[in-house]
């Protein structure tokens, strides 16, 4: 069966070996063309040496998530054949290096025990040669073609003596292994050659190289392979103007928008990435002047949110970005901006936990911990992003929220969305807003009070230099001037005004920017869902749609102050529902009962530290439509 | 006109125990702002948690109470996205030293222009008087009840180990000498750090006033007391490392400050020991990287017009990330 | 109206003037009576100068609570007649010391600014002078009797020339106040005379001093005043041996019966009095030889916690022992114990929160913390003691539970527990039981994996330098033998292995250390409770059965796993529920919802700083079994 | 029979870069460790995280892989616990002076019999590349997007300042020499701080193998390179403090430890530089308070008999609570 744009590509391969390079070229050759495309990154905490690899997805309809199958498997190495050739999908693709056929399993030294075990039970039922080439054999058998692609023997063919060393010589092998998969689908290779000229802008040489490299192993392709590949990309048309942007880049993007002058940072995984993207761009452009933001990398991330908070009091839109490890150790600091009601942004990117955890891998299992963190009763706002745009516009939201009810903010994100990359239309500062809520930048007189009892618990606020506005602060519960008190009444007092705070923003957030309904409410089943999954979920619902079933997906943005009455309204009327996370225990939908008192009747969990696939959701829901899934499912894809 | 100290006071209640060393400092740093003349709007002082993290509420500029152990990463916060802020932290020895030890080695790397007042009392104060981290080994105070198991640790050693530029000792009830030495500490472009010997009456029944004074060695013809405190700039030391020194000239420098850092217990140096002119600030550092730090630090960007419509120009950014 | 043995006192002065030592010793003058006594501290954060008071509550019947109202204030300056002259109830005194009495508001200079504003008024409204006198005119003419002690004429008269300075004589004039008390009530001198040795042992010339002081101002109130106070009180026989004990203390004493012999801490109030306590302890008899505990002050709590985890790895049972921020700083150890199955003890005296929050008052605001702390998902064992029986037999149990299930257990605890004293019978070493767990503590042999996969979750222990018994640990995520792993399906098998933990836990503890049952289930209305409001229920209680209320209690004590299939049995049949909290939210039973789905028909919260008392109890449950209860109702008893 | 540095090792596959300096610190330490001859399961490595903190999983003996910056309170902890322990400690330079500097400082001031090594390398490996701590101000490695802002720390000064009474510095590729000082800070009774330079070929371009053995530096003459490393021993120096030391002979100790710890650059000193034997241990320190910790330390009390009944005599502590 023929199948026209629409591919599940993946390449794997050592860590350092340049397979991400190559992945974003194939990426950008099809976002070139006008197809939609979305990518995940999945690596291991290590430098050089372990199993990564890269999933796109490629479609002309958009795209937010990643497939459960491959049909082109583009191999670097040995391992990447033993750990995924059982992904290819029968009628799909294995392009890989003939000289590596022989690698027995024995010498892929970086494979995980367990792997290295189910690979070799599996070779030795089958009566297969415990190597790359049995692996190969059982994918022919499946119906798969093999495409050996012999990259030394070309290179040495195109450049003899001066063939480059060994590392670059892995690096120049991938993207012909991208021009390669490309020949496969047919698709034109001038769009490989932009996205080069693109990746590697400016340098010449290292274009011209890698293009005469991609040219022969297309060539190649041609020359040595029937033409039967049953799927074609084609580029077409975007009537857009459309970004190819990954979710670190996309929320630094956002906070550049909301004008955040200030960013502090302790290196972690995923969330570096992010500190390193703003400090790449800490100069820029504003209507009329130069900006700029001071982004420090601290000692630790105690550090770095006191520091957020001490530049907030400063006045400036100050942030932090962290994972869980650093998050665990900001959280009397978190308290401390509670208290003193201090606007600080703290981006978390969840990821593989608890403790050091999976440090590269996938998870939402921060979620209770942020509505928690820290001893005693604050007011915080959570907001959680499902996908690269809301990772923009929220990171924008964050900030006005902390500004507007003087508060922190916690904006939870996770590796998936840090590390998946998509096109997008180009994100509009138009349908930004900036609010910096009661904000007094001159002198307000003698008789200030910093924490003035007001109807919203809302004080007008003042910064640190401002003529008049002097205030103390104190983590010690204060009076209106900020002095210390313990007196019982005050104290009564002062923990209203702060709680009021987070009423008046319930009230105050309009409902789109709290849960986003997709499909009729009224549907047989309800999925529930926050954060990443979201991607997966709509694209499962796309083809749940084309099947008539009757589903509503309602995806809740807002974690505190949690919709619930809202949330109440939508699911009291459902008559089925599921909530689907990446976590173990559930903890949205323990939430959700919590505060509305519904029970889900099904839960969909992943906590392998891999995201969610498209069909894994799909899947799983046909099973609860069809009433054979039991209440707790567990979701295992990935390598 | 002039400041007066009593500008810089505020009317809370004061709850320091009667003849606490902390008295000193505090009225010694409302001196020095008012000898400064600096306006109060454009002080902050920050503290961290003990007796000691009182102090800002009765310093009538910004006043930041901040964590425990956390003052400094909270004053280089606002240092950073306001350099125009004259920005003092103070803190207690357990504070800065026990807790907060990993900031001031990472705060002195950075040299930002901040002053850092130390409450050096070898107590946990706020704790009722447990050992703090300056307490020397073996040393019994009233408030412990077996002799300290702990070195103590030399806030002047582990200043310069951590790169402070400006390092100085001074005494709580030498209030004169103390206000020169913070003015000196503010003047000083890069990081200040005062160590201040401050007894506390209530638990530290050895390293009190009247030892600092010696009152325990009195001279047997005058039968004045001999101090154990007295001032390095007497005996004409020279704390200035400026540039142009040779490396010769400034390991003698070194040397000679790591002398005076030893001292304890019979002599007891005062004053400023070292002042490094040698070592660009923090602020001289960022200026490399954004020309244009001073006139528009991270709290004085301009960042929505009128309507609050952002004026980043996000255009521009995004240019490197388009496909089509 | 005449009442025998039922009395509550209170006394008040400056911190560090001796008040703590009064009402100690007029607390242990009950005690040895047999009288039953309980005693609450209340202080600032502040060595001294500012106010603190003590309430004694003394019965012949057990007491666990303090009361509302005070039957005898005694006032070591005129800040507590201020303060607290309007809680002395009709028919009760107030004792003084008369050269006070023309101090005027103005020159009480710790007063808190709300108070003064309240005093103020309240002096202003009815035309009363704003000193000292004032408030006693008020308090007389309310039907309370004066006594006024001129300490200092007595002490002169007694030593003339020799009179002690300042700060010693208002510390005798404290036990003067004491003796004066005793005399109100016509209790027997002797007793008192036993408390001073008690106290003072060994120092011969304070207890003379203090005696002849005592027995002056005792006779003073014979001589100068009506022998018309209503209340009386009189020794009993007691026929049980009886301690009596402080918070701390009982934990700390848990802990040495438990075998806890390393004890790691950072000061902090109510937390330190713990450490102080066992570091004055640290050598004691074990059977047959001596015993030790290592108590180490460290430079954090990050380091408490960790060097705590480090001592457990090599063998010992170790704790650390903590209040909120320092908990706070621990939350990224907690998760590293929690994934590397390490037994390991946190005591948290929970306090006035958030961040410094009131660091000398009272709340149990921490509860959904403790459950949550940590980024990612680890199973934890919580458990809270509501009065210091528990706090001695939990510290044990926590110490089993830990080893026992591998893994930490936070032991919840608070201010009010910490603080407060009770006569209560010797605990009892026989009730004590000791279980280490699967613990190998010699040679296991050349395969032994730390994290074997088991039917229980549950792996042989080593503990390190054990022959044979070598294993790795890691944050990361890991193998069995405890080598870090990304593989995903490792990952499944490791957080099913330690999950199942809890559920083993929750089938084995008993119901007799997860909930206490007072009272019938069938009662009209059910109260929900956690820790240290225990004791003010109990005795409020007492007074509703008198009174044939139809009311139960049901004490929560293991709140992870919480025993959520117990508590929904119990809570589906009650008529009425009404869930009791020193917190602002009600923090307990929103676990209950989100775990059983039942709601709380009420919630009575109190965070004030201050610990619930049994009238307000008393009074708040009466209006819900009334029908004019609000949902919500805020306690705010409490100066 | 002897043991052999084999013994030592795991089958945990090895994931460093190639040429990574650790290789030679983990061969060190596993040769160390055979060579003195020890029990695999009487030694502890613990380690921070990093690329460094990997360390504990490829060594065959109780293995402790901790958390970012806490890798001596845990050791500490188990030392403590069991003093019969070998225990060693090891983590990056962002380990042990960033985020860990608080822990570094603190667990000088125990001297505690712990042996701690540094894998100094100048940045944050597993990161990809930050700078760390003990970076220079203004080096650019080829990780960096610009130079580096701050001051490097000194490990060697920072370790003195703090208390450690054995200070060394090794480099990751002279293994023998490595592995004598290692031997040497085991032996050493308190705490002993090793700083390994520790090149990391894949971030850090300019602290390279080829740096410290001087290749752009040859003698015009030989073509050979002159290394910048040059061992200390071998000019006689001698790091030894030893009790009845004059006050003099102590402080011309210490200024020379400290010339040699500012030496950088062009000439980098290795070897053991200070060996401070007047300092007692802090096993010494808690005998003074219970004097049977030697032999009943807290991992070895026996709390409980056979019944699982404890042991303490809980009655007499209730004596003095006592009231009926
Ligand atoms: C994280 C944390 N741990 C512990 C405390 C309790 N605490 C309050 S003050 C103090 C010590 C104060 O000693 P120091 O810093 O020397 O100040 P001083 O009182 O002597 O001025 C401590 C440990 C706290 N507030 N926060
Ligand atoms: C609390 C916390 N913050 C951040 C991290 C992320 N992290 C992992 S390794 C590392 C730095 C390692 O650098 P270094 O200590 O120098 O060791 P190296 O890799 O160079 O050996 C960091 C910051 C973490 N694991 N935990
Ligand atoms: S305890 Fe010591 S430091 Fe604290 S206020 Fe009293 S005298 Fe000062
Ligand atoms: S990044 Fe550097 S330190 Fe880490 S393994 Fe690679 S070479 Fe070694
Ligand atoms: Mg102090
Ligand atoms: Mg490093």
């Amino acid at each position: 069966m023929h199948r026209k744009n629409s591919l599940a590509w993946l390449i794997g391969g050592a860590q350092g070996s340049g397979v991400d390079s190559a992945a974003n070229l194939f990426a950008k050759a099809c976002a070139f063309g006008g197809l939609y495309v979305y990518g995940q990154r999945e690596y291991y905490s290590n430098i050089m040496g372990e199993h990564s690899y890269y999933q796109v997805t490629v479609s002309d309809r958009p795209v937010r998530s990643v497939r459960s199958y491959t049909d082109i498997l583009v191999s670097a190495d040995a391992e990447t054949v033993f750990l995924h050739a059982l992904e290819v999908k029968p009628g799909g693709a294995i392009l890989y290096d003939p000289k590596l056929a022989e690698t027995p399993l024995s010498k892929v030294a970086a494979l995980e025990h367990r792997a290295r075990e189910d690979i070799h039970s599996y070779l030795q039922a089958r009566g297969l040669p415990e190597t790359m080439s049995g692996m190969l054999h059982d994918a022919q058998a499946r119906g798969i073609q093999l495409y050996p692609v012999p990259y030394d023997e070309l290179l040495h063919q195109m450049m003899g003596e001066k063939a480059p060393q060994l590392a670059q010589a892995k690096r120049i092998a991938n993207a012909m292994a991208v021009a390669a998969s490309c020949a496969l689908v047919g698709y034109d290779i001038k769009l490989l050659e932009r996205a080069l000229e693109d990746i590697f802008f400016g340098k010449k040489k290292v274009i011209e190289l890698n293009l005469r490299a991609c040219e022969l192993a297309y060539e190649y392709i041609g020359k040595h392979f029937a033409r039967d590949f049953p799927i074609t990309l084609e580029p077409i048309v975007a009537n857009e103007s459309r970004i190819y942007v990954t979710g670190y880049q996309a929320t630094a993007l956002g906070k550049l928008t909301a004008g955040c002058s200030m960013q502090t940072y302790y290196p972690i995984s995923p969330a570096t990435d992010e500190s390193v993207y703003l400090e790449a761009h800490q100069i820029f452009e504003r209507r009329g002047e130069q900006g700029a933001i001071v982004v420090v990398q601290v000692e630790d991330e105690i550090a770095a949110i006191t520091m957020a908070t001490g530049a907030a009091l400063a006045g400036a839109r100050a942030a932090t970005s962290t994972s869980g490890p650093g998050f665990s150790l900001m959280v009397e600091g978190l308290g401390w901006a509670g208290i003193n009601e201090v606007p600080v942004v703290i981006t978390l990117y969840q990821r593989g936990s608890p403790s050091t955890g999976m440090p590269t891998r996938h998870e939402q299992g921060d979620l209770r911990f942020v509505l928690h963190a820290g001893h005693g009763e604050f007011p915080r706002i959570v907001l959680a992003s499902g996908d690269l745009e809301e990772c923009f516009y929220d990171a924008i939201r964050a900030f006005n929220y902390a500004e507007r009810y003087q508060l922190p903010v916690i904006h939870l994100l996770d590796k998936s969305l840090a590390s998946s990359s998509q096109t997008h239309p180009a994100f509009d500062p138009q349908r930004a807003h900036i609010d910096r809520g009661l904000l007094n930048s001159s002198a307000v007189g003698e008789s200030y009070k910093r924490f003035a009892y007001t109807e919203t618990g809302i004080s007008p606020r003042t910064v640190l230099g401002t003529p008049g506005g002097i205030f103390w602060n104190t983590g010690d519960e204060h009076d209106e001037l900020g002095h210390i008190t313990e007196d019982p009444i005050e104290r009564i007092r002062m923990m209203d005004k702060r709680a009021k705070k987070l009423e008046i923003a319930a009230r105050e957030i309009p409902l789109s920017e709290k849960i986003n309904i997709f499909g009729d409410p009224a549907s047989e089943l309800i999925i529930l869902s926050w954060g990443s999954p979201k991607g997966a979920i709509l694209d499962a619902l796309e083809a749940l749609w084309a099947e008539k079933r009757s589903v509503c997906f309602v995806q809740c943005r807002l974690l505190s102050p949690l919709p619930s009455d809202d949330l109440r309204k939508l699911l009291e009327r459902a008559k089925r529902r599921v909530c689907i996370e990446n976590n173990y225990s559930g903890q949205f939908a323990g939430l959700v009962r919590e505060q509305t008192g519904i029970a889900m009747d099904h839960l969909i969990v992943k906590f392998n530290g891999r995201p969610i696939t498209m069909d894994e959701v799909y899947q799983s829901v046909k099973e609860i439509l069809l009433g054979t899934a039991p209440r707790r499912m567990v979701l295992t894809h990935g390598a | 006109m002039a400041r007066k100290p009593q500008d810089f006071k505020t009317p809370v209640h004061n709850n320091w125990c009667p003849g606490c060393g902390d008295f000193g400092i505090l009225n010694a740093v409302q001196m020095a702002l008012a000898e400064l003349d600096l306006e109060p709007h454009r002080v902050v002082i920050f503290s961290g948690i003990g007796c000691s993290g009182k102090t800002p509420h009765y310093i009538n500029t910004y006043g930041i109470h901040t964590l425990h152990g956390r003052v400094l990463p909270y004053a280089t916060g606002a240092k950073l996205a306001n350099p125009d802020l004259t920005v003092i932290a103070v803190g207690g020895d357990g504070d800065g030293l026990g807790i907060g030890a990993g900031h001031f080695v990472n705060a002195g790397r950075r040299n930002l222009d901040i002053t850092y007042i130390l409450h050096n009392n070898g107590v946990y104060g706020l704790t009722k008087g447990q050992a703090s981290p300056t307490l020397k080994l073996g040393v019994q105070t009233k408030s412990l009840p077996q002799p300290n198991i702990n070195q103590g640790v030399n806030p002047l050693f582990l200043a310069l180990a951590a790169g402070y530029t400006f390092i100085a000792r001074s005494y709580a009830y030498d209030t004169r000498h103390l206000v020169t030495i913070i003015k000196q500490a503010i003047a000083h472009n890069g990081s200040a750090f005062i160590d201040v010997l401050q007894p506390c009456p209530t638990y530290n029944d050895i390293n009190t006033r009247e030892w600092y004074s010696g009152e325990d060695r009195k001279d047997p013809q005058t039968g004045r007391a001999i101090p154990r405190v007295y001032k390095v700039e007497e005996q004409g030391y020279d704390p200035l490392i400026k540039p142009g020194m040779s490396d010769a000239e400034i390991a003698a420098k070194l040397t000679r400050f790591i002398e005076k850092a030893l001292e304890w217990g019979e002599r007891i140096p005062l004053g400023i020991l070292l002042k490094n002119e040698t070592v660009p600030s923090y602020e001289e550092r960022i200026l490399e990287r954004i020309p244009f730090y001073r006139e528009t630090p991270p709290a004085r960007q301009r960042i929505s017009d009128a309507q609050g419509r952002p004026t980043l120009d996000l255009a521009k950014l995004l240019e490197e990330l388009k496909v089509t």
